[in-house]
């Protein structure tokens, strides 16, 4: 008894150690990136003034963006209430409550519970794995998913890289995905996620060329892939209008691309337990499952609400932040709502249907987008 | 920017690199990532020296992207063909591979 | 600061090289590859070709290091350890350093090497126009050869039953 | 003017920060939370059963042809990225290219689909 209480007190203190380590670590950091451009000086305790000018130059800067607005910190709140989003909208689809507990209130609270739980597991690391690539692979994940973020603009003010190539380096990075699910499921050095993998690897690799080429469509509208110009040229008409089918198949290949249902093959519950992440379990399998895959639902939306929907356009009075994270939540919702209605599809029919369906539908609203072009239409 | 010797000087390092590969390894699949090794300095050089000594036109990035399509298409073949090899005699050997010839 | 970059990726692309040919499983090995791909990437990159830098990424990330690292997995581990490798390893080092050596020199020798980069650069959307005008030929072939490779690629890896 | 370079350097900035901020979401557990290893807990998992056999097993082959399709139509969708960025200088001789290009390009996808389809082949 007492023993297990010193023990308790104990690992509180160096917790606290390790974070206050970390935030000075992090703090420096910060300092050392801003500080020369921007001065602290103590007098912003006390005079208000000071302290708001100082922290509206902040937001100007690098750092605030990749940190905080567009960056890391939004995006994770996005996958918090993504998640807590998903649970309680397919609990009411299916007649029950969801999560009701964690903060009084249909359980608002709950992703804060959740990632309490995650963080006092235990990290069981299996003794046949190959410890490097499983410890990793799902950093390597997080990282590639966020890398995608930094081009996604919110508005055309909130932005961390305006690249030229917006539209390839999401792609770029996208490519990376089968790499790290094939990592980690060899390094896993188990059968469930061996074949979870492999599915994983067949799925994304057969959804990414449909994907691609529905993208090519507003890609050719405007002939640009500047997301921001996309953006830009839709003030009159959205792209959705205009390119239908190219829009379904993008729908349709993100689905497939975030393995949803019915495209959820790789961690097909009833089949393979939970796929290429069954020998993850803690803040190990968080990190996958809690935050690169919301992040990953995150771009996907995004990218749908800029290619195809306008962007942050949008009636005047409401501020353009509003439009985007609002059409973005409602892309969110729709990728989210099949979970609850439909069946699980067979690997033989999912691998064909992508290439002798959606393949072919984004080719043909291809051309026609591309005659479109070539008549005259300038969007 | 660095100067063009620079980059010239690490494509070679990945042409010996590549070179030393297909000259010592026997198992299949390690000739076929020196190949790839190799064609990514020929890339390298395509694109390096068309930014320095002709930085309005984008030759060699053209020709860089035939040059990795047909990089994309060898690597195709040459998998099929090591994994046909391999169900034939259950070997990635080259040197051990002999009954092919006709 | 791009001088700290050009070092850190000739640093990581040849070592990765090197790993990938020398790594003691082949699956690691093929890791590394991606790694030196990337690294590769990284080049185009910092000499302004960030078109073809995506377009290396997507293609021998996505595709190639991907295919290499499944058939890596499907001839298995067995096997590919009883394929004897370092045979001709003296011989090897010597033909990678006379290589290395003669590629050096002529570098070295060489007098357009020491040209100055110019600030301008050519916009990424040349390279749609070059392909489609003075290469279209290339291009029709391309696909021919494409589509012969993937023909030629079903048939050599599916069994002959028939 | 921001130069091309920046631009990618803060998307490595951005997923170094990520690096940054999961890294130590694996190390708080390591000290808050109990380590009690035990055998069954550090096997892999195969439903209670006691594993056997080697784990890294690969029972897919059946679908090696459209891994294969993939890497050509790969390469096909990034050259047609090159056309769509210049699709107006490019003009009708290009569309007519690129026509082409694809219709070539689906003579393989027939055969390969069509094989694919056959299980018994693979």
């Amino acid at each position: 008894m007492i023993r297990t209480l010193i023990g308790f007190l104990i690992r509180i203190v160096v917790l606290v150690l390790v974070i206050l380590v970390l935030g000075l670590i992090l703090i420096s950091a910060a300092y050392y990136l801003i500080g020369p451009s921007l001065p602290i000086t103590p007098s912003m305790l006390i005079n208000p003034q000071e302290a708001l000018a100082f922290t509206f130059a902040l937001m100007d800067t690098d750092f605030f963006r990749i940190v905080v607005f567009p960056g890391f910190t939004f995006v994770a709140l996005y996958a918090a209430i993504a998640g807590l989003w998903e649970r309680k909208l397919l609990a009411k689809m299916q007649l029950r409550v969801g999560p009701l507990y964690a903060g009084k209130f249909e359980g608002i609270l709950q992703p804060i519970a959740d990632v309490m739980k995650l963080l006092s597991k235990e990290l069981v690391i299996p003794k046949v794995v190959d410890r490097f690539f499983f410890i990793l692979a799902p950093i390597l994940t997080v990282t590639i998913a966020t890398a995608a973020v930094a081009v996604i603009p919110v508005t055309e003010r909130w932005v961390i890289a305006r690249s030229d190539v917006g539209v390839l380096v999401i792609f770029a990075v996208l490519a990376f995905f089968p790499l790290t699910a094939l990592m980690a499921a060899w390094s896993s050095n188990s059968r469930y996620p061996m074949l979870g993998g492999l599915r994983a690897l067949h799925q994304m690799v057969a959804y990414e060329i449909p994907l691609i080429l529905s993208v090519l469509t507003p890609v050719v509208l405007t002939g640009s892939l500047n997301l921001l110009d996309i953006v830009e040229k839709q003030s009159s008409l959205w792209f959705i209008l205009l390119a239908p089918i190219s829009a379904l198949t993008f729908y349709i290949c993100s689905l497939a691309e975030l393995e949803r249902i019915p495209f959820d093959l790789p961690e097909a519950e009833p089949e393979l337990v939970s796929g290429w992440l069954t020998e993850y379990g803690g803040m190990n399998f968080g990190l996958i499952l809690g935050i690169a895959v919301y992040i990953k639902l995150y771009v996907l939306s995004a990218l749908f609400t800029l290619l195809f929907l306008g962007g942050w356009l949008g009636p005047q009075p409401l501020p353009p932040e509003f439009w985007f994270i609002f059409k973005a939540f409602i892309v969110t919702t729709f990728l989210l709502i099949p979970r609850g209605v439909f069946p699980r599809l067979r690997i033989d029919l999912l691998l064909k249907q992508s290439w002798a369906r959606y393949f072919i539908l984004a080719l043909i609203n291809l051309v026609i987008a591309a005659a479109v072009v070539l008549g005259g239409f300038k969007p | 920017m660095e100067p063009l010797v620079n980059y010239l000087f690490v494509s070679a390092a990945l042409f010996a690199i590549g070179v030393y590969g297909l000259v010592t390894k026997k198992n299949a699949l390690r000739m076929l990532f020196a190949v790839e090794i190799l064609i990514n300095a020929a890339n390298l050089n395509f694109v390096a020296f068309t930014r320095y000594l002709h930085p309005t036109t984008v030759t060699g990035q053209s020709l860089a992207m035939f040059s990795i399509a047909l990089a994309a298409a060898e690597a195709a073949v040459g998998l099929a063909i090591i994994l046909a090899v391999f169900r034939l005699r259950k070997d990635v050997d080259v040197s051990e591979i002999k009954g092919l010839r006709g | 600061m791009i001088d700290v970059a050009f070092a850190l990726l000739a640093i990581i692309t040849v070592i990765s090289a090197i790993l990938a040919l020398e790594a003691k499983e082949v699956v690691y090995g093929a890791i590394a590859l991606s790694l030196s791909f990337v690294g590769i990437a990284g080049f185009f990159a910092l000499l302004d070709a960030v078109f073809l830098a995506m377009f290396q990424l997507t293609v021998y990330v996505g595709a190639i290091a991907v295919l290499i690292l499944f058939t890596v997995m499907l001839v298995r581990r067995e096997q590919w350890l009883k394929a004897k490798e370092g045979v001709h390893s003296v011989l090897g080092v010597l033909v990678a350093i006379i290589v290395a050596l003669g590629l050096g020199y002529l570098v070295y020798a060489s007098t357009i090497t020491h040209v100055t980069p110019s600030v301008e650069q050519a916009p990424f959307t040349l390279i749609g126009s070059q392909i489609l005008s003075e290469y279209w030929f290339a291009f029709i072939t391309l696909a021919l050869v494409l589509a012969s490779a993937v023909i030629g690629a079903v048939v050599l890896a599916k069994l002959e039953r028939d | 003017m921001r130069g091309m370079g920046s631009d990618l350097l803060l998307i490595l900035y951005t997923a170094g920060f990520a690096v940054a901020a999961s890294v130590p979401m694996l190390i708080i557990p390591l000290i808050i939370a109990p380590k009690k290893p035990n055998k069954p807990k550090e096997t892999q998992y195969e439903c209670g059963q006691i594993p056997s056999g080697a784990g890294k097993l690969s029972l897919m082959m059946q679908y090696y042809a459209y891994l294969l399709m993939f890497v050509a139509f790969d390469v096909m969708s990034m050259f047609l990225f090159a056309w769509g960025t210049s699709i107006s200088n490019a003009g009708l001789g290009g569309l007519l290219a690129v026509i082409l290009f694809i219709g070539i390009l689906l003579i393989p996808l027939a055969f390969t689909l069509y094989h694919a389809a056959r299980r018994e082949l693979w």
